[in-house]
C-alpha cells in the first residue's frame, strides 16, 4: 500500500467556492426515526420499483416494500416500522413524479395491539438478512446480497451496485477506483464516512475485490482533505495486493468518473454508450463501498445514509445520519432550523444538485445533501446573447463546445447540438459556472440530451412496431 | 377562487447553483481600462482634437445604442459598456484632426449597421468599430489619411499624410522595381522614418490610439493578467507579421510591427470574442490569418494600411475556422 | 440580320436535338404519382404525419410504407384525393382539433417557486417538476405554441390556449408537451373538461381554484352513468369523446368551474 | 496573378456583383454552398470553353459580334440541361452532389458574365478557360464563406424586419467592403 500523486490532470475544470468549512468538521450525528417518512421506489437510476404493500399495511424495518422492477432496477426496503398511510405520486428531488410509499412510522404500538397489520413475514428479531463470512461465502452469494440489501451508486447518479459489480462477459475489472473525491461543494457527507468508518470501507473493499476477482485498488482523494487520507493510510496500512491511495489535484469535476479513472489509471473511457468496465474499471463511492460491507458482515440492508445538511441559511450545518425517506423539512429541524430565510433549496451540491420548490420531499439513498442558500448566495440567469468568450470550451471538462450548443438549442436546432457531441455531456455545470452573460448553458445541454433521447425512445419504439407488424404479415401469410 | 398560497417561494433553477465572479460589463470595462494608457498617449500627443474625437465617438455610440434598442423594443444594453468600448475603439482608430461629423457618421454606422441590425452584442459577424473604419476609410479617403502630427501645436506644417506606412510603403516599391542597395536606400528612406524609439512611445503620426506601441503593449499584458484575452492571437499575429517582413524585405521587421494599426489591431481589435474563432487551433489560424494578410495587403494593395481590412476578412472566414476546428470530445475517437 | 436569324435559330435547332435526344436515352425517370400527391397534399410541411414534409409523405405513399389518411390538415378531401391517385379506398375521418385540457390561469392556479431558467416546458418541467403548484397543469412556457405550424396556439395569464379555427389536428403540440394534457378531440364537440389533475379534490384544491374534483356532478346532470357521456380516472372526470355529452347545462353546474362550452375555445371564462 | 486577381480582387460576386441570386439563394448551410461552389466550378468553366469556341469559331468569323449575349444564352442554358442529364444518368453520385444546383445556374449571370468578360477580352482559349475557373473558384470561396457567416447569423437574433434575406444582404455588403481592402492588389488588365 502506498500514497501516490495524480500525474494525469484532465483538460478542463473549474474552482469553485468549496464552503466545506461549514460542516467538515460536524462529526456524523444519528436521526431518530422521524414521525413520517416519504420512502420513494424510484430512488435510483433506472426502472422504479414495484410497490409490494398496500395502503394500511404495517412493515417492519428492513421489510421488503419495492421489488426490482428490470435488470437496470433495485428494490427497496422499508427504513423504519410503520404503517402505510398512502401509496401516492410524490415529487422527488429531480423533479419526477413517482410512486411513493407514505408510512406513519408512530402508529406501530397501536397497529401491534390491535393486531390489525396483514400477515406479512414477521421480519427476524437482530440483524435483518442472515450476516454471511465473506472469506466462505461464494462470489454469487456476495452479489445477491449486494443486490437484496437494495444498494446502488451513493455519490449521486443511483447506479445499481450489484450490475456494476458482474461485469458482462468477456470485459474484466483491472481496476477498482473508490471516489473519494466529493468534488462538490458544500458537502462533507463522504469526508465524514472516510473519517470515521475507515474499517468499513477497508472491509467493503476486500468484499469487493473478490466479488471482482482481486482487480487493482485505486482510492482517489482530492488533495484538500489530508485527514481522510490519513485515515484510509491507516486502515488500509496491511492491506495484501496491489492498493493504492492517488492524491487528486482539487479540481472540480474531479468526482466524475470518467475523470478520475483518467486521474488515477489514466485511462480514457470512450463517448456514451461506453461504461467504465469498457476499459477495465469500476468506480464506488466510498459511501457504497461502507454499505456493502454492512451488508454482507451485519446483513445490514441499505436503510440509512449520511447527508450534509449546510448552506448559509441553515441554523447549524451538520452531517446526519438518517433513514431514507426522512422528509427534508425533519433534517432542517434537526438542524436547528432556517437562520436566515432561504432564497433556494438545493438538493446535492451547488453545481449538480436539484433546486426543490418544497421541503416536503423524503431523501433517497443518493441524497448526498441539502442546501440552505440565502439570497445574497442565489445568483439569477439571464438570457443574454452568447459573446464568444470561449471559457465555456476552456472550462469543459468533456472537451466539448458548449457556446455552440447552447447557442443552437436557443434557435431549437437539436441536429447541430447533436453534432457537436451533446450526447457526451455529463451535466457538470462548469460551463454554465464561468459564463459571463449569465447563460443557461448546462440546461440547454439538458435540453438537448432530453430531446435525442425521446427521439431515439420513439424511433425504437416504430422499429419495434414495423418488426411486430412484419411479423405479423409473414405469419398471416403462411397461414393463408 | 385562487386557494391561498401559504408556502415561501424559492428560485427554481437548472444546476450549476454556482457562479464565477464574471461578467460581460465586467470584461468590457477591463478591455476599456486596459485601453485608457492608449488613449492618455493620444491625447498627449494630439491634444484637444483627439480629446473631441474620442467623445463624440464615445457618446454617439451609446446614444445609438440606446435608440436602436428602443426602437427595437428590446431591454437596454448600454450598460454591459460594449457601446462605450466599440465607441471608444473606432475613435482610437480614426486621425485626430477628422471632422467631428464625420466621427458621429462613423460611430452610427458601427453600432446600427454592423451591431444592432444583426440583434445586437454577440450576434455580429464583424467587429463593430473596424468595419466603420473600413467604411469611413473608403467613404470619406482624404480626411481618413490626413494625419495631425505628434505636438502639431508647436510645429508649423501640422498636417501631413505621410505616416511611416507610406514611407514604407515606397520602399517596397523601390525594392521591387530597382535593384538598388539596400545601403542607399536606407539612407534616402531613413529620413522619413521616425526611429524605433519614437515609435515605442508612439511620437509619430497616426490614429489617435494606435501609435504608441509601449502603451498598447501595457494594455495587452494587463488583459493577459486579468485572463481576459487569451495570448493565441496577438502572439501569432504579431509573429506572422514580424516574420513575414524579416523575409519579404522591405522596412525592418520591428517597424513593421510598431507601426499602424497592427499592435492595437493585434491585441484589442482581432482579439475581439464576438468575431474571433473559439476554439484555441482556430484562434492560432485567425491570428496567423490576420498577419498574412495585413503584410499582403501593406506590400502589394492599393492601401498603405491592411490591418483593418485583414482582420474584417479573417472575421468573414471565422465561422468557417470556428467549423473546421471543432474541439474534439473527452473520450472521442 | 438573315445571318444572324439563321445562326441563332442553327444553334437552338442543335441545342433542342441534342436535348431531345438526351432526354430520350439518358434520362432516368421517377413515378409521376409522386408530382401528383404533392400538388393534392396541402403543402404546410406540419410534418403532422410523421414524415419530414408533404413531398416525404407523398413518397411514402407511393412507396407503400406510409398510411393513408395520415395528413390530418389535409382531412377527408385530401385523403379521398389521394386514394384516386393510388387507386384504394379512403378511410373516413373526422377533423380533430387540439384542446389544452387545464384553465388554471396565474390567477386561479398557484405557483410554488420563481422559475429561473429556459421558457420552455419541458426543460421547466424538469426543474423541480416546474413551478406551477398543481403538477399536472399547463405551466405555460409555451412549447406548444413553438411548434404549432399554424399559430393557432397563444399563451395568456401562463395559459395555453388553442384557436380551434385555425388548429389542423397535426398533433405536434400533442407530442411536445411535457405534462401530456393535449389531447386531439373531435371538432364537432362543444363540452370539454378543462383539468388534468386526477388527485383528490382536497388535494387539488390546494393548487388550483379550477380543478376537477371528482364530484361526477357531471355525470349525474348528463344521464348518470348509463348515457356514458363520462370516463373518470381518478379523481378527474374526461369527456368520452366517441359520445359527447351536448347539453350546456352541465357546464353551468360544474362546482369546480373547470368545464367549457365553447365553440372555440380562444376565450375560455 | 490572374488566380489571385480573380479570386481576391476582382471577385465576381464581391465586386462585380455577379451571381448574387445563388449567392443568397444557396448560401444558408455551408455543405449546400460547397455543392453549389462545386457546380458553379464545372459548369463556367466548361461553358467558357464552349463559348470561347462559339465565339471564335462562329460568331466572329460572320461579323455576328452583337448575338453573341444571345447566342450564349442558348448555348449555356441547353449545355448545362444536357449536363444536368447526362450526369444523372452515367455519374450519379456526382449528380446527387451537384444536380439539384445545376438547374439554378442555366441562366446564372455569372457563367454569362464569364463568357462576355473573355469575348469581350479577346483572351486565348486557355487564359479564357483558366479566367473562368479562376472567377468560379472566386465566386465558390465567396459563397462558402458567406454560408459560414449565414449559419451562425441562423442562431442571431436580428430584429423583426431585418430577418431573412435583409439581414444577408447587410452581411454581403459588409463581406463586399472587407474584401475592399484586396483592390490594388493586383493590377488587372481588365
Amino acid at each position: 500500500m502506498k500514497t501516490v500523486k495524480s500525474q494525469f490532470k484532465f483538460k478542463g475544470g473549474v474552482h469553485p467556492d468549496y464552503n466545506k468549512e461549514l460542516a467538515r468538521n460536524q462529526p456524523i450525528e444519528k436521526l431518530a426515526t422521524p414521525a413520517e417518512l416519504v420512502i420513494s421506489m424510484s430512488q435510483h437510476l433506472g426502472a422504479p420499483a414495484k410497490c409490494l404493500v398496500k395502503v394500511g399495511d404495517f412493515v417492519k424495518r428492513g421489510q421488503l416494500i419495492g421489488e426490482k422492477n428490470g435488470f437496470i432496477s433495485v428494490c427497496v426496503r422499508a427504513s423504519a416500522d410503520g404503517k402505510v398511510k398512502a401509496i401516492e405520486k410524490r415529487l422527488g428531488p429531480a423533479g419526477g413524479m413517482a410512486d411513493a410509499v407514505i408510512l406513519d412510522t408512530t402508529a406501530k404500538e397501536e397497529a401491534l395491539a390491535e393486531g390489525t397489520e396483514t400477515p406479512t413475514p414477521s421480519a427476524p428479531k437482530g440483524p435483518i438478512l442472515p450476516p454471511l463470512d465473506w472469506k466462505t461465502a461464494t462470489k454469487e452469494e456476495l452479489l445477491k446480497r449486494v443486490e437484496e440489501a437494495g444498494i446502488c451508486g451513493m455519490g449521486g447518479a443511483g447506479f445499481p451496485t450489484n450490475v456494476k459489480l458482474s461485469p458482462p462477459p468477456g470485459k474484466r475489472c483491472e481496476y477498482l477506483i473508490l471516489n473519494g473525491a466529493e468534488c462538490e461543494p458544500y458537502l462533507t457527507a463522504d469526508y465524514r464516512v472516510m473519517l470515521e468508518r475507515a474499517p468499513r470501507i477497508r472491509l467493503g473493499v476486500e468484499i469487493m475485490r473478490k466479488i471482482l476477482g482481486m482487480p487493482a485498488v485505486r482510492i482517489a482523494i482530492e488533495a484538500n482533505k489530508p485527514e481522510a487520507i490519513k485515515a484510509m493510510e491507516e486502515a488500509f496500512a496491511d492491506i495484501e495486493g496491489n492498493v493504492e491511495i492517488v492524491v487528486l489535484p482539487v479540481l472540480y469535476p474531479q468526482g466524475s468518473e470518467k475523470h478520475q479513472i483518467y486521474a488515477t489509471v489514466k485511462r480514457i473511457v470512450p463517448e456514451p454508450p461506453a461504461l467504465p468496465i469498457d476499459v477495465g474499471c469500476v468506480v464506488e463511492n466510498v459511501g457504497t463501498v461502507a454499505a456493502i460491507s454492512d451488508a454482507v458482515e451485519l446483513g445490514e440492508p441499505l436503510l440509512e445514509r449520511v447527508t450534509t445538511v449546510s448552506g448559509d441559511a441553515v441554523a447549524t450545518p451538520k452531517n446526519i445520519l438518517a433513514p431514507c425517506g426522512t422528509k427534508y423539512s425533519d433534517l432542517v429541524a434537526f438542524c436547528g432550523g432556517e437562520k436566515i430565510p432561504p432564497a433556494k433549496i438545493i438538493s446535492g451540491g451547488t453545481m449538480m444538485g436539484f433546486a426543490v420548490s418544497t421541503l416536503d420531499i423524503g431523501t433517497t439513498k443518493t441524497t448526498s445533501g441539502l442546501l440552505l442558500l440565502s439570497p445574497s448566495r442565489v445568483f439569477q440567469y439571464s438570457s443574454q446573447a452568447c459573446i464568444n468568450c470561449g471559457r465555456c470550451l476552456r472550462a469543459c471538462p468533456m472537451n466539448l463546445n458548449p457556446a455552440e450548443i447552447s447557442k443552437a438549442m436557443e434557435a431549437d436546432d437539436v441536429k447541430t447540438a447533436e453534432d457537436a457531441h451533446v450526447m457526451t455531456c455529463i451535466e457538470c455545470g462548469a460551463c454554465s459556472f464561468g459564463c459571463p452573460a449569465y447563460r443557461t448553458i448546462t440546461q440547454f445541454c439538458r435540453r438537448a440530451k432530453a430531446s435525442i433521447r425521446a427521439r431515439m425512445a420513439a424511433e425504437r419504439a416504430a422499429a419495434q412496431a414495423a418488426a411486430e407488424k412484419e411479423k405479423q404479415k409473414a405469419e398471416g401469410a403462411k397461414a393463408n | 377562487m385562487k386557494p391561498k398560497d401559504t408556502q415561501e417561494h424559492f428560485v427554481l433553477s437548472s444546476s450549476p447553483h454556482a457562479h464565477a465572479d464574471s461578467s460581460v460589463s465586467r470584461l468590457m470595462l477591463d478591455v476599456i481600462i486596459a485601453l485608457l494608457p492608449t488613449t492618455f498617449m493620444g491625447i498627449f500627443f494630439f491634444g484637444m482634437p483627439a480629446v473631441w474625437t474620442i467623445l463624440v465617438c464615445v457618446a454617439t455610440c451609446v446614444t445609438t445604442e440606446a435608440l436602436c434598442r428602443l426602437a427595437m423594443g428590446r431591454n437596454n444594453t448600454i450598460g454591459d459598456f460594449s457601446a462605450v468600448l466599440t465607441g471608444l475603439l473606432l475613435a482610437l482608430n480614426l486621425p485626430a484632426g477628422i471632422p467631428l461629423w464625420m466621427a458621429i457618421v462613423g460611430s452610427v454606422f458601427a453600432i446600427g449597421i454592423s451591431k444592432q441590425v444583426f440583434g445586437g452584442l454577440g450576434m455580429n459577424p464583424f467587429n463593430p468599430a473596424l468595419s466603420a473604419r473600413a467604411f469611413m476609410l473608403i467613404s470619406f479617403t482624404g480626411p481618413m489619411t490626413t494625419w495631425l502630427k505628434p505636438f502639431w501645436w508647436r510645429t508649423p506644417d501640422a498636417i501631413t499624410t505621410a505616416t511611416p506606412l507610406a514611407t514604407m510603403k515606397t520602399w517596397f516599391a523601390a525594392e521591387a522595381t530597382a535593384s538598388a542597395t539596400p545601403h542607399g536606400l536606407c539612407n534616402s528612406a531613413c529620413c522619413g522614418v521616425p526611429s524605433l524609439w519614437n515609435m515605442a512611445i508612439g511620437n509619430i503620426p497616426g490614429c489617435i490610439g494606435e501609435v504608441s506601441a509601449i502603451a498598447l503593449a501595457l494594455g495587452g499584458a494587463y488583459l493577459l493578467w486579468r485572463k481576459v484575452i487569451t495570448w493565441h492571437i496577438p502572439v501569432t499575429f504579431l509573429a506572422t507579421v514580424f516574420v513575414y517582413s524579416l523575409f519579404a524585405g522591405g522596412a525592418p521587421a520591428m517597424m513593421q510591427v510598431l507601426t499602424g494599426g497592427v499592435m492595437i489591431g493585434a491585441i484589442f481589435m482581432a482579439t475581439d470574442y464576438v468575431t474571433s474563432p473559439i476554439t484555441a487551433k482556430g484562434k492560432l489560424i485567425f491570428g496567423f490569418g490576420c498577419g498574412l494578410l495585413c503584410m499582403l495587403i501593406r506590400q502589394f494593395g492599393g492601401y498603405p494600411e491592411g490591418c483593418s481590412f485583414a482582420i474584417l476578412i479573417m472575421n468573414a472566414v471565422c465561422p468557417l475556422i470556428n467549423r473546421w476546428t471543432q474541439p474534439k470530445p473527452f473520450g472521442a475517437k | 440580320m438573315v445571318i444572324a436569324i439563321v445562326c441563332i435559330a442553327g444553334i437552338g435547332l442543335v441545342a433542342a436535338i441534342a436535348l431531345a435526344l438526351a432526354d430520350k436515352y439518358l434520362a432516368v425517370r421517377e413515378d409521376p404519382r409522386i408530382g401528383m400527391l404533392t400538388s393534392v397534399l396541402p403543402g404546410a410541411n406540419c410534418g403532422g404525419c410523421g414524415f419530414a414534409g408533404c413531398d416525404a409523405y407523398a413518397r411514402a405513399l407511393v412507396a407503400g410504407t406510409a398510411p393513408n389518411g395520415a395528413c390530418a390538415a389535409g382531412g377527408d378531401e385530401c385523403a379521398a384525393a389521394i386514394a384516386k391517385i393510388l387507386g384504394v379506398a379512403a378511410e373516413a375521418t373526422e377533423k380533430r382539433v387540439a384542446l389544452v385540457k387545464c384553465c388554471g390561469t396565474r390567477s386561479e392556479a398557484i405557483r410554488i417557486g420563481d422559475y429561473n431558467g429556459i421558457c420552455d416546458c419541458a426543460t421547466a418541467a424538469m426543474t423541480a417538476g416546474g413551478d406551477k403548484g398543481c403538477k399536472y397543469g399547463c405551466l405555460g412556457y409555451g412549447a406548444c405554441a413553438n411548434v404549432c405550424p399554424k399559430g393557432a396556439i397563444s399563451v395568456a395569464d401562463g395559459l395555453a390556449k388553442v384557436d380551434k379555427r385555425l388548429c389542423i389536428g397535426c398533433g405536434k403540440c400533442v407530442k411536445v408537451c411535457p405534462k401530456k394534457l393535449i389531447e386531439l378531440v373531435p371538432a364537432s364537440a362543444t363540452i370539454h373538461v378543462l383539468c388534468n389533475n386526477p388527485d383528490k379534490g382536497p388535494n387539488v384544491r390546494k393548487v388550483c381554484g379550477v380543478g376537477c374534483m371528482g364530484c361526477h356532478l357531471c355525470e349525474k346532470n348528463s344521464g348518470g352513468k348509463e348515457a356514458g357521456h363520462f370516463t373518470f380516472q381518478g379523481f378527474l372526470a374526461k369527456v368520452n369523446y366517441s359520445n359527447p355529452p351536448t347539453d350546456a347545462m352541465i357546464v353551468a353546474k360544474c362546482p369546480a368551474k373547470c368545464m367549457i362550452e365553447d365553440a372555440h375555445f380562444e376565450s375560455g371564462h | 496573378m490572374l488566380l489571385v486577381g480573380a479570386v481576391l480582387v476582382n471577385n465576381f460576386v464581391l465586386s462585380r456583383f455577379l451571381g448574387c441570386c445563388p449567392f443568397l439563394g444557396v448560401s444558408k448551410k455551408t455543405e449546400t454552398a460547397l455543392g453549389m461552389s462545386g457546380a458553379v466550378v464545372f459548369v463556367m468553366t466548361i461553358a467558357s470553353a464552349v463559348t470561347w469556341c462559339l465565339d471564335h469559331y462562329l460568331l466572329t468569323p460572320n461579323n455576328l459580334g452583337y448575338i453573341h449575349t444571345l447566342a450564349f444564352i442558348l448555348v449555356i442554358a441547353s449545355l448545362v440541361q444536357f449536363i444536368d442529364i447526362a450526369m444523372k444518368r452515367f455519374l450519379p453520385p456526382l449528380h446527387a452532389a451537384l444536380g439539384i444546383f445545376l438547374p439554378l445556374i442555366t441562366t446564372n449571370c455569372a457563367v454569362l458574365g464569364a463568357a462576355e468578360i473573355n469575348c469581350k477580352q479577346g483572351t486565348g482559349f486557355c487564359e479564357a478557360v483558366f479566367f473562368s475557373f479562376a472567377a468560379a473558384l472566386g465566386f465558390g470561396f465567396a459563397l462558402v464563406i458567406f454560408s459560414g457567416i449565414r449559419e451562425k447569423l441562423a442562431h442571431a437574433d436580428p430584429p423583426r424586419c431585418f430577418r431573412g434575406i435583409a439581414i444577408a444582404l447587410v452581411t454581403g455588403g459588409l463581406l463586399s467592403l472587407a474584401f475592399m481592402g484586396f483592390s490594388g492588389l493586383v493590377k488587372m488588365p481588365y
